[in-house]
C-alpha cells in the first residue's frame, strides 16, 4: 500500500483496518541467491539495494530477533559526513546522498532532518585539525563551514563561552548532517526490500556456515533450519566475531559497550547536532523533544549491551560543562550497544578469505550514518565481486599491508577510537 | 564494576584503564611480520570469560591480568603482571 | 483570589496543620499544609485539570500519588531554576513555591492545540512514517518545526542552571530500596544484625503504602510501628537512613547509583549546600523493597480528570486528608481496590458505586455496601461522561450486557498490582509471569540483589514483612554479619483475589499510555501492521518512552498485543527495562564538575609569578601555560610574540617547560630497557650526555619524542612531550611489567618534582654565569652540547643543567626542586635584566621550533612514521625495539608517502593556515591530487615572513616546487613553494656555539 | 654579581587562606597543610625485597610496610605507594635522598618527592563526609583504622592517602597530593568542605 496523507486519511475512515503489514513475516525458503545475516539498517539496506539497482531478488534477510534489534535501534541516530580520510571521505559522502532522497526512495518517512552538525573546538591545534578535515571535506564536494566563536555566539548563545574550563573557540559545520529516526530507516528498508520480494526472515538465527567439499559457503544452518545460498553477506555489528568465528575467521575486531542516553521530552532547546571538543559528549534533540545524548565507549570489551556509571557522570559532566542550562532537564533512560570496534577505527566491506562469504564489520560507533551507504557498496560487492569505488580501501587486508584509516591517530587500541 | 586489585584490594572501576586480550605473547624479535602483525592486530574478543590486561594507574600503578566474563561483567580472578612485585623475585 | 482547601478533610492526614503553605498555580494562589505534595494541596483545593497530553493535548488530572506519575507533570519553580516535567504527585509543597501546567497554549483551561483532537483519525500510531515526505525540502522547513514545537512536554529554563550539585560515595553491607513494610522489616534484621545498611527511600516520609493502607502490625497501629521501628534503626549508630533518595540503577560489582533530593523542598538551597546529590553505593547485598505499582484498566475516556487510582485515592484521603471527590465510584477487578471504598467512607465521603469485574463479591464487602448504601455492580466501565472540568457520569456495561450509568465526580480505578520489577531487571533480566496474581515479578536479580515484599509479587502485609525481614537477615548472613535478629513483625496476609481484566471495549479513546497518547486501537494497528514484538510496539507507538517509562502502562499494552495478536503475556513478553528507575537531573551527574572545575587545572612552579606578569595563559591539556607575555602598547599577540622572538635569537630569554613529563628510570638494566622503547640506541649513552629519542608504538607508527639523559650508570632521566606524559608513563610500565619483567629496571614519575626552564639566545652563557656557582665550568669543552649533569647554582642549590636546544640557539634547560621555581624565574629576570632577558611563551616557543623544522603535535598525529618525519634513520637496525617490524609494513614504507617539508608562500606578505591543503599547480582540486596539507604555522621575525610545516606527498624529493595552497574553508588559494623543513641556521652552529 | 634569594614557594601559599571558611558556626572540617617536608620513593630492585626491607628495618628501627599501610618511625613516617615500594616522609634532612642513598645502595632505587607533593591533613566531625564527596575509598573506623593506606585518586588526580594517629579523638586523614593540581584539588576539596564549615590551617609539623 503506498503511504502518503491521502491513504492515511482514507484509512481514517475505515477506522484504520485496512493496513497491511509494513513487510511480510516470511518462513524460510529452501534456497537464496544471497543470504543477508543481519536484519539491522545495513543488512536490510543491502537487501534492498540488491533487489533494486543489481536485480537480485532472490534474497533472504535474516534476523536473529526482531528487525532492527541492534545497533539500528540503538544508537543516537546522528548522519554525517565529515570524515577527513581517503576511504572515508568518499565512502560517507555517497552514504548522505543517499540519506537525502531516503523517503520518495522508500516511500516512507524516515524522518531525515539535515539540521546540521557542528564539531566545536576548544584550541588552535583542534582548529587546525577541523581546518584540516574541513578541506578535505570541501575538495571531495561536501559542504563544510569554520565558524569563529562571534558566529557560534550568534546561532547557539547558551554554549558555555565565558564561564568554561575550556571555553568554545568555534566549530566545524556541516549543514547538511543531521539526524534520522533510526527504526524509520530499518521498517524503510524492510517495507520497500519485502516489496520487491526480499524474504525478511526473524527470530531465525544462523548457528553454522555450511560449505563445500573446496570450502566454498553453500549456506548457512540457522535455528529455523538450513538455508542454501548462492553468496552469504555477514551485517552482524555487535555480532561479527561471533558470526566471523563459525567460517574460522578471527577479525581485527573488539566488542565495546558504548552508551546512550535521553532524557525527557521538552520543548525545542537545541537546534542542530554537537560535539564537545574537550570532553566526551555530543547531544541533539530529538522530533519529540528528547536530548539524544552521548560519549564514549565505556572501554573494555563487552558484550553485556549495559555499561557503567563512571561513563554515565563523563558525559554529564561533557554535557554540563558545554550547556549548562541543562542542569534541570532529567536523563530518562540509559542503555549500551555493543559496537564492534575496529583496530584502526574504520570499517572493513570486503570478501572474506572464505569463498562465497562477505563480510560487512568494524563499524565502531558510526554505523547508523553509514547505513544506506554500506547497503549499497556491500550490495555492489555481493553483486559484481568487486568492491565499489568508494569502498575500495575498507579491504580486510589492510592490517597487514600497513594501509590503515585512522582518522583518530590511535593505532591498533580498538577503545581509543 | 570493581577490580580486586591484589596489591591495593577492591577498587572502583575509574581508577583501572583497559588494555585487552592479555593472551597474544610479544613475538620473538625474529619472528617475522605475519606473528607480530597477529600479535598486533588479531585478539580475542570473546563473549564469555576473558584474560584481559588492566592498569591500575589510579591507584599503585600495577599491570594486572584480570579474568572477566564480556557477557556478565563478572570478574573471576586477578593476577599482578609478571613484573609487578618483581622485587620478590626469587625470594 | 486564595485557595480555601475545600477539599480538605477535617481531620487526620500526616500533613502538618499548624504550618499552612502558600504557592501558586498557572498564577493563582493557594495554600496547603507542610507535608503536603503539591499534587496533594491541588487536590485539597479541588484542582482536578493540570496538565494536556503530549499529542492530542487532551486535558488531564491526577492519577496516581507517586513517581510513577504520567499525567500531573508541572514546570516546577521559575527563572533559572525551572524545571519541566516535575510530578505534581512526588514534589514537596514549599512556603511560595510556584508551578504552571505545560504543553498548553494560551492557558491550561483553553488549549488551542486541542485542535489536534479533532485530526485524531488520523493521528494514530505511525502516521508520521506515513507522510509528510513529499515535497522533500518540506520536512527540514515545514513539517518538522511545527512537529517539534507541537511535541515535547515542559520547557526547560534556556539560562544556566544557578545551583550546585555534588556527589559522593557510600560503602555498606546491605542496601534497601524503599521504606515500606518489607524495606523496614530488612532493615531491622539487618541493622540488628550489626550490618551497616543503608536504607534509601525516594519519599520525605518513611513507610511506603503504610502511610496510606494503615493496618495492625505486632498489634500495632501501622503508624505507630513505623515510628517505633524508625526509632530503633535511627538508634543504630551503622544503619543510614536516606530519605528523598532514589536508588535508580545497579551496576557491575555491587554498585548502585542513588540520587538525593537534599534541598528540592525548599525553595532554593541554602548557602553552600547543593540542591541534589548523586550517591555511588557500594553494598555487599542490596534488598530492592520498591513495593508495587497499582496498574489501569483500560477503557474508553480513562483519560479524564477524575479517574484516578484507587490506591492513590487512599493516599490523598488518608495521608493528606485531601479528597479527590465528594462522591466517588470505584472500578475494580479485585480485593484490593475495594480498600478505597472503605476509606472513602470512613472518611464521610460517599460511594456512589463499585463496578466489579469479578463474578462474585465477598460478604464483608456486601454487608460494606449495604451500610454504605451503594449497590455494587457487576461489570466495567464502559466510558466516562466528562471533560477538563472532571467526571459527570460513568457508563457501566453489566455482566448480563445491560447498561447502567452511576453519577459520580470522581472515579477510582484498580486493575492490581505490578510488582516494581525494574532494578531487579536492570542487568537485561527478563522478568517472569506468574498466573495467581497476574502480573510479572523477578525471575533472579543482578549479583547480590534480592526482591522482597510487593516487589517480589508478594502483596499480603504479613508476607510483606516476613519477606523483608528474611531478606534483610540473609543479606546481613551473607555479608558476614551474625548478630541477634531478635523477633520478625507480624501482620494477617489479606487475601489477593483478582479477575484479569486489562482493556474494555467501548466507544471513544482508551489510552493505555496516558502520557504518549497510545491508545488501545493504537496498539491494534501496530499489530495489524507488524509491529508485533513487544520492542516493536513500544517503537512504533512510543508506548512506554514517556517520563515514567511505562510504569502504569506497559502491562497493558503488552496484554492488548497478547489478545489481539493470540498469544500468552508471557509469550508476547516485556521490553528491556532499563535504568534510572526515575528521571535523575543532568546536573547531579556531573556534580561540581561544570565550569571551570569541569576538569582538574594544573599549574606550573612559576604560574603565579607568570600571572603577576600579565601573561596570557593557553590551556594544554589540563595545564594552564603563558602563551606570551603582552607589553603595554603592542596592538596583537603577534607583536608581543615577534618581540620575544627576537628577543631569544638575538639575547636571551626563558620558558618554563615544566609541563614535559619526567620520568626517572632507574636500575642495573636502565639502559638496556631504553633500548627497546626508543628506535635509537640509549644504552651507550655516556653518563653526563642527553639524547633525542623517539618512540613508537608497537604498530610503527611515532608515539613521543623527547630528550633523555643519563645521569648516572644506573639512572636515566626521560622526559616526555606535555600532551603524552600520563601515557607514556603507562605505555612504559606495561613495557617493565608485562613485556620485559626479566629487567631489573624501576619507573618513577617525577613531573612535579622539577621546575624546568629553557633558557635560550647567544647570551645564555652570560646569564648562567651570574646564576650558577662560579666554579662550574660552562665552556663548549666543559660543558659541550648535548651534556648533561648536576650543578650548583648561587646560595648552594643544586640544579641539573642540559645543554639541549628547542629554539636553536645556544641554549640550556635547567631544572630546580619544584618549590624553587618560582625563584627561579624572579632571579633570572634579575640576573638577566642587564642583558635584557625577556620571558617567553608557547607561542615564541612554537615559533623558534617551527623555524628549526622541529617536529611536534601536529606533525605527531599518530598516523605518521619516522621516516614521515624524516627521522628514519634514527630507526637502528642492530637491536628489537617497539614498533620495529611493523613499521617496516608496505604502505608504511612506501615511496608516495606524506613526508614533513617546509612550506613558505611565493608572496612574502602572505599569511599561511595551517590546514590549507597541498594541490600540485594547474590542477582542479580533487580528492586524487589531494597531496597533503600545512601541519604548523607561523610568522617567521627571522625570515620576516609566514613559514610552515605540511605533510606532502614526496615532499622531500620536491624541494623547490611551487604549489597550491588550498583553503576553500577560508576562501583562501595561493601558490607556496616547498622547502626544506629548516628554515634557521640549517647546519646548527648557533646552538652547537 | 645578581642579589637574588633562593625563596621557597609552596604549590598553595597563595590559594590557602588561613581562618573560617564556607558554612558559619562548628566547624565541621579541619585542613591544614604541612609544610616543607622530605619525602623519598624507595622501590626495591628486582629480587631485592628482601635487601631492602632490611636495609629499611636497619634505618629506621621498623619494618617497612609491605602492604596499603603507614607506620610510624621515631622520625619518619614510611607510607606504602605500591608493590615494592615506599615512600620515606621525614623532616629538616633527617632522611634526606643523599642520605638514604647509601643505605639502600644496590637494593633500591630512589626518586626525591619532595617537591612533588602538597601534603593536607584533614580532621572534624564532618571529615569522612566531605571525603566521601572526593574518595570511593571506605573510610568507616572498622575498615580504615589507624595506620591505614591507600594509593588512590581524587577528582581523577592520583594521591595517596593514610590516616594517621587520632587527635583529641578524631580520626586525622592525610593526603599526599601531586603539587602541580594541588590548588584545583584544595579548590575542589574547599567547595566539598564549605556546607560543613572550615578551618583552615598550614604548620611545619608533621
Amino acid at each position: 500500500m503506498k503511504y502518503s496523507i491521502f491513504s492515511l486519511a482514507r484509512a481514517a475512515l475505515s477506522g484504520h483496518k485496512n493496513w497491511q503489514p509494513t513487510w511480510r513475516d516470511a518462513a524460510p525458503k529452501d534456497r537464496y541467491d544471497v543470504v543477508i545475516i543481519g536484519g539491522g539498517g545495513h543488512g536490510l539496506a543491502t537487501a534492498w539495494f540488491l533487489a533494486s539497482e543489481f536485480g537480485i531478488r532472490n534474497v533472504a534477510v535474516l534476523e536473529k530477533g526482531w528487525i532492527g534489534s541492534g545497533n539500528a535501534g540503538r544508537n543516537t541516530t546522528i548522519i554525517r559526513s565529515n570524515y577527513g580520510l581517503p576511504g572515508n571521505t568518499g565512502f560517507y559522502e555517497l552514504s548522505m546522498k543517499l540519506w537525502e532522497p531516503m523517503e520518495q526512495d522508500l516511500n516512507y518517512n524516515a524522518m531525515v532532518s539535515q539540521r546540521g552538525v557542528l564539531n566545536l573546538y576548544h584550541s588552535d591545534a583542534q582548529r587546525d585539525a577541523f581546518a584540516r578535515r574541513g578541506n578535505t571535506m570541501r575538495i571531495n564536494g561536501i559542504d563544510a563551514e569554520l565558524l569563529d566563536q562571534a558566529a557560534l555566539r550568534k546561532m547557539l548563545p547558551f554554549l558555555n563561552f565565558d564561564n568554561a574550563r575550556f571555553p568554545v573557540q568555534g566549530g566545524l559545520l556541516q549543514r547538511r548532517g543531521g539526524t534520522a529516526r533510526h527504526d524509520a530507516v530499518v521498517w524503510g528498508y524492510a517495507h520497500a526490500a519485502s516489496a520487491l520480494g526480499v524474504d525478511i526472515i526473524q527470530n531465525c538465527e544462523v548457528t553454522g556456515f555450511t560449505r563445500d567439499a573446496n570450502g566454498k559457503v553453500t549456506g548457512v544452518e540457522t535455528s529455523r533450519g538450513k538455508i542454501g545460498a548462492g553468496k552469504v553477506g555477514m551485517a552482524v555489528a555487535g555480532s561479527s566475531s561471533r558470526v566471523a568465528a563459525m567460517a574460522g575467521l578471527r577479525l581485527p575486531i573488539e566488542s565495546h559497550v558504548l552508551q546512550a542516553f535521553v532524557s525527557e521530552a521538552i520543548k525545542p532547546l537545541l537546534p542542530n547536532v554537537m560535539t564537545f571538543g574537550a570532553g566526551h559528549f555530543y547531544v541533539s534533540q530529538s522530533d519529540k523533544g528528547g536530548l539524544v545524548f552521548g560519549g564514549d565507549i565505556d572501554g573494555y570489551n563487552s558484550y553485556a549491551q549495559r555499561g557503567n556509571l563512571p561513563v554515565v557522570e563523563d558525559v554529564c559532566e561533557g554535557g554540563m560543562a558545554l550547556i549548562p542550562m541543562i542542569g534541570r532537564v532529567r536523563l530518562l533512560r540509559q542503555w549500551g550497544g555493543i559496537m564492534d570496534m575496529s583496530m584502526d577505527g574504520s570499517p572493513i566491506i570486503d570478501k572474506s578469505p572464505v569463498d562465497g562469504l562477505y563480510i560487512n564489520a568494524g563499524w565502531c560507533y558510526g554505523g547508523f550514518k553509514a547505513t544506506p551507504g554500506s547497503g549499497f557498496v556491500f550490495a555492489h560487492l555481493i553483486a559484481r565481486d568487486q568492491s565499489h569505488k568508494e569502498a575500495a580501501l575498507f579491504r580486510l587486508d589492510r592490517f597487514q599491508r600497513g594501509a590503515m584509516i585512522d582518522e583518530k591517530g590511535q593505532g591498533a587500541q580498538p577503545n581509543l577510537h | 564494576m570493581r577490580i580486586v586489585c591484589p596489591f591495593c584490594g577492591e577498587r572502583e572501576l575509574g581508577e583501572f584503564t583497559y588494555l585487552g586480550d592479555a593472551k597474544p605473547q610479544r613475538p620473538a624479535a625474529d619472528a617475522g611480520e605475519d606473528a607480530v602483525y597477529d600479535y598486533v592486530y588479531l585478539r580475542d574478543n570473546i563473549a564469555g570469560v576473558m584474560s584481559e590486561h588492566w592498569y591500575h594507574g589510579g591507584g599503585c600503578r600495577a599491570w594486572l591480568k584480570v579474568t572477566r566474563n564480556t557477557l556478565t561483567h563478572e570478574i573471576s580472578a586477578v593476577e599482578p603482571a609478571a613484573g609487578a612485585g618483581a622485587a620478590k623475585v626469587g625470594a | 483570589m486564595r485557595g480555601d482547601q475545600a477539599n480538605r478533610l477535617n481531620n487526620g492526614g500526616l500533613i502538618d496543620r499548624s504550618t499552612p503553605l502558600n504557592f501558586r498555580f498557572d498564577g493563582k494562589t493557594f495554600s496547603g499544609f507542610k507535608g503536603d505534595t503539591l499534587a496533594s494541596a491541588l487536590v485539597a483545593n479541588g484542582v482536578k485539570l493540570v496538565g494536556r497530553s503530549f499529542k492530542y493535548h487532551r486535558p488531564r488530572g491526577i492519577l496516581t500519588a507517586g513517581s510513577e506519575e504520567p499525567n500531573a507533570l508541572v514546570e516546577l519553580r521559575s527563572g533559572a531554576r525551572r524545571e519541566p516535567n516535575t510530578k505534581a504527585t512526588t514534589a514537596e509543597l514549599y512556603e511560595g513555591l510556584e508551578a504552571a501546567s505545560q504543553n498548553r497554549w494560551p492557558s491550561l483551561n483553553f488549549d488551542v492545540m486541542s485542535v489536534n483532537q479533532l485530526f485524531a483519525p488520523i493521528f494514530v500510531a505511525g502516521f508520521y512514517y506515513k507522510t509528510f515526505m513529499w515535497p522533500a525540502k518540506f520536512w527540514e522547513t515545514i513539517y518538522e518545526p511545527a512537529i517539534r514545537r507541537a511535541a515535547g512536554l515542559g520547557r526547560a529554563a534556556g539560562v544556566s542552571d544557578p545551583d550546585h550539585y555534588d556527589k559522593a560515595w557510600a560503602h555498606c553491607d546491605v542496601a534497601i530500596a524503599g521504606s515500606g513494610p518489607a524495606g523496614l522489616a530488612a532493615a531491622l534484621a539487618a541493622g540488628r544484625s550489626g550490618a551497616r545498611v543503608i536504607l534509601c527511600e525516594e519519599d520525605f516520609v518513611l513507610g511506603g503504602r503504610l502511610l496510606a493502607d494503615g493496618d495492625t502490625i505486632d498489634g500495632l497501629p501501622a503508624s505507630e510501628w513505623v515510628a517505633r521501628a524508625v526509632a530503633e534503626l535511627e538508634a543504630m549508630p551503622d544503619v543510614r537512613i536516606m530519605t528523598r533518595t532514589t536508588l535508580f540503577g545497579v551496576y557491575d560489582g555491587g554498585t548502585y547509583g542513588a540520587i538525593e533530593r537534599v534541598n528540592d523542598h525548599l525553595p532554593v538551597p541554602p548557602e553552600h549546600q547543593v540542591r541534589q546529590r548523586l550517591w555511588r553505593i557500594v553494598a555487599k547485598r542490596c534488598v530492592v523493597a520498591a513495593g508495587a505499582i497499582e496498574r489501569p484498566i483500560v477503557f474508553a475516556g480513562n483519560d479524564t480528570p477524575g479517574v484516578m487510582m484507587a490506591s492513590a485515592m487512599r493516599s490523598y484521603i488518608n495521608r493528606y486528608a485531601a479528597a479527590p471527590a465528594r462522591r466517588i465510584a470505584l472500578f475494580t477487578n479485585n480485593e484490593d481496590g475495594w480498600r478505597t471504598a472503605e476509606t472513602a467512607i470512613a472518611a464521610g465521603l460517599q460511594v456512589a458505586a463499585v463496578i466489579d469485574a469479578r463474578p462474585d463479591v465477598s460478604p464483608a464487602h456486601r454487608s460494606l455496601a449495604s451500610k454504605g448504601g451503594f449497590s455494587v455492580l457487576h461489570g466495567a466501565v464502559a466510558g466516562v461522561d466528562g471533560g477538563k472540568g472532571g467526571i459527570r457520569k460513568i457508563s457501566v456495561s453489566l455482566s448480563g450486557g445491560a447498561r447502567a450509568e452511576v453519577e459520580a465526580d470522581g472515579l477510582a480505578v484498580s486493575g492490581g498490582w505490578n510488582p516494581a520489577v525494574g532494578l531487579t531487571s536492570y542487568h537485561r533480566g527478563r522478568p517472569k509471569w506468574r498466573d495467581d496474581i497476574a502480573a510479572f515479578v523477578p525471575d533472579g536479580a543482578p549479583p547480590g540483589m534480592v526482591a522482597a515484599g510487593a516487589a517480589n509479587g508478594a502483596f499480603g502485609l504479613g508476607a510483606c514483612l516476613r519477606e523483608g525481614f528474611e531478606a534483610g537477615a540473609a543479606a546481613a548472613r551473607d555479608a558476614g554479619r551474625s548478630g541477634s535478629i531478635g523477633s520478625m513483625p507480624v501482620a494477617d496476609d489479606e487475601a489477593f483475589s483478582l479477575t484479569p481484566l486489562w482493556h474494555v471495549a467501548g466507544k471513544g479513546k482508551a489510552f493505555v499510555d496516558q502520557q504518549h497518547d497510545v491508545t488501545a486501537s493504537d496498539v491494534e494497528l501496530a499489530q495489524r501492521e507488524g509491529f508485533e514484538s513487544v520492542e516493536h510496539l513500544k517503537r512504533y507507538t512510543t508506548l512506554g518512552m514517556a517520563t515514567d517509562q511505562g510504569k502504569t502502562s506497559n502491562v497493558a499494552g503488552l496484554a492488548i498485543m497478547a489478545a489481539v495478536s493470540g498469544k500468552s503475556i508471557p509469550e508476547t513478553g516485556t521490553t528491556i527495562y532499563r535504568p534510572p528507575y526515575v528521571p535523575v537531573a543532568i546536573g547531579a551527574f556531573a556534580g561540581h564538575h561544570r565550569d571551570e572545575n569541569f576538569h582538574a587545572t594544573r599549574l606550573t612552579p612559576s604560574h603565579h609569578w607568570a600571572a603577576e606578569q600579565g601573561a596570557i595563559f593557553v590551556d594544554t591539556g589540563l595545564w594552564k601555560r603563558a602563551q606570551w607575555y603582552p607589553r603595554a602598547g603592542e596592538k596583537d599577540w603577534l607583536e608581543s610574540v615577534t618581540r620575544e622572538v627576537k628577543a631569544v635569537r638575538s639575547g636571551v630569554g626563558f620558558c618554563d617547560v615544566s609541563t614535559l613529563g619526567k620520568i626517572d628510570v632507574h636500575g642495573p638494566d636502565a639502559g638496556a630497557f631504553l633500548d627497546r622503547v626508543y628506535i635509537n640506541a640509549f644504552s651507550s649513552l655516556a653518563v653526563g650526555k642527553a639524547r633525542y629519542g623517539l618512540m613508537l608504538r608497537e604498530d610503527g607508527i611515532v608515539y613521543d619524542d623527547g630528550t633523555t639523559s643519563r645521569l648516572a650508570e644506573d639512572h636515566y632521566f626521560l622526559t616526555t612531550t606535555t600532551a603524552k606524559a600520563g601515557l607514556v608513563m603507562q605505555h612504559l610500565e606495561f613495557c617493565r611489567q608485562v613485556l620485559f619483567p626479566e629487567l631489573d629496571v624501576q619507573l618513577t614519575s617525577v613531573s612535579d618534582q622539577w621546575a624546568q626552564f629553557s633558557i635560550a639566545g647567544p647570551k645564555t652563557r652570560d646569564l648562567l654565569k651570574e646564576v650558577v656557582d662560579p666554579g662550574e665550568d660552562l665552556s663548549n669543552e666543559g660543558f659541550p652540547f648535548m651534556g648533561a649533569r648536576e650543578v650548583a647554582l648561587r646560595g648552594g642549590l643544586k640544579a641539573r643543567l642540559f645543554r639541549i636546544s628547542f629554539s636553536g640557539e645556544m641554549a640550556f634547560e635547567i631544572s630546580v626542586p619544584a618549590r624553587y621555581g618560582e625563584a627561579m624565574a624572579r632571579n633570572l629576570m634579575i640576573a638577566g635584566k642587564p642583558l635584557g632577558i625577556t620571558p617567553y611563551g608557547t607561542e615564541a616557543l612554537g615559533v623558534m621550533r617551527i623555524e628549526k623544522g622541529h617536529v611536534a603535535g601536529p606533525e605527531l598525529n599518530g598516523t605518521t612514521t619516522a621516516g614521515d618525519l624524516g627521522l628514519g634513520k634514527m630507526m637502528s637496525t642492530k637491536k628489537d625495539f617497539i614498533g620495529r617490524v611493523m613499521a617496516g609494513r608496505e604502505a608504511l614504507t612506501a615511496s608516495n608517502r606524506q613526508v614533513v617539508v617546509g612550506i613558505k608562500p611565493t608572496d612574502k606578505a602572505r599569511r599561511l593556515r595551517s590546514g590549507a591543503h597541498i594541490i600540485p599547480k594547474g590542477e582542479t582540486p580533487g580528492p586524487d591530487n589531494d597531496q597533503g596539507y600545512i601541519t604548523s604555522v607561523c610568522f617567521s621575525p627571522v625570515l620576516d615572513q609566514w613559514i610552515g610545516l605540511g605533510l606532502v606527498e614526496r615532499g622531500r624529493e620536491r624541494i623547490g616546487e611551487i604549489v597550491r595552497a588550498h583553503d576553500p574553508l577560508r576562501g583562501e588559494d595561493y601558490d607556496v613553494e616547498l622547502c626544506n623543513s629548516v628554515f634557521y641556521d640549517p647546519d646548527g652552529g648557533r646552538q652547537r656555539g | 654579581m645578581a642579589d637574588f634569594s633562593w625563596d621557597i614557594r609552596g604549590p598553595l601559599d597563595r590559594a590557602l587562606v588561613a581562618g573560617a571558611y564556607g558554612a558559619q558556626g562548628d566547624a565541621g572540617v579541619s585542613l591544614t597543610e604541612i609544610r616543607n617536608f622530605d619525602l623519598v620513593q624507595v622501590m626495591a630492585r628486582r629480587g631485592k625485597a628482601g635487601e631492602t626491607a632490611k636495609a629499611a628495618k636497619a634505618r629506621f628501627g621498623i619494618a617497612a610496610p609491605e602492604t596499603p599501610r603507614a607506620v610510624a618511625a621515631a622520625d619518619a613516617t614510611l607510607i606504602w605507594s605500591g608493590p615494592d615500594q615506599f615512600l620515606v616522609l621525614s623532616k629538616d634532612g633527617r632522611h634526606s635522598i643523599e642520605s638514604l642513598a647509601i643505605v639502600f645502595a644496590g637494593s633500591a632505587s630512589l626518586s626525591d618527592q619532595s617537591h612533588a607533593r602538597a601534603l593536607i591533613s584533614v580532621s572534624g566531625d564532618k571529615a569522612r563526609a566531605m571525603l566521601a564527596k572526593l574518595s570511593s575509598i571506605d573510610l568507616h573506623p572498622d575498615v580504615f583504622g589507624v595506620g591505614a593506606a591507600a594509593a588512590t585518586s581524587m577528582d581523577h588526580t592520583s594521591v595517596t592517602l593514610w590516616r594517621g594517629n587520632d587527635r583529641s579523638g578524631q580520626a586525622v586523614f592525610n593526603l599526599l597530593v601531586f603539587a602541580t593540581f594541588a590548588e584545583s584539588l584544595w579548590h575542589t576539596i574547599l567547595d566539598s568542605a564549605a556546607e560543613y564549615g572550615v578551618t583552615i590551617g598550614h604548620s611545619e609539623e608533621l
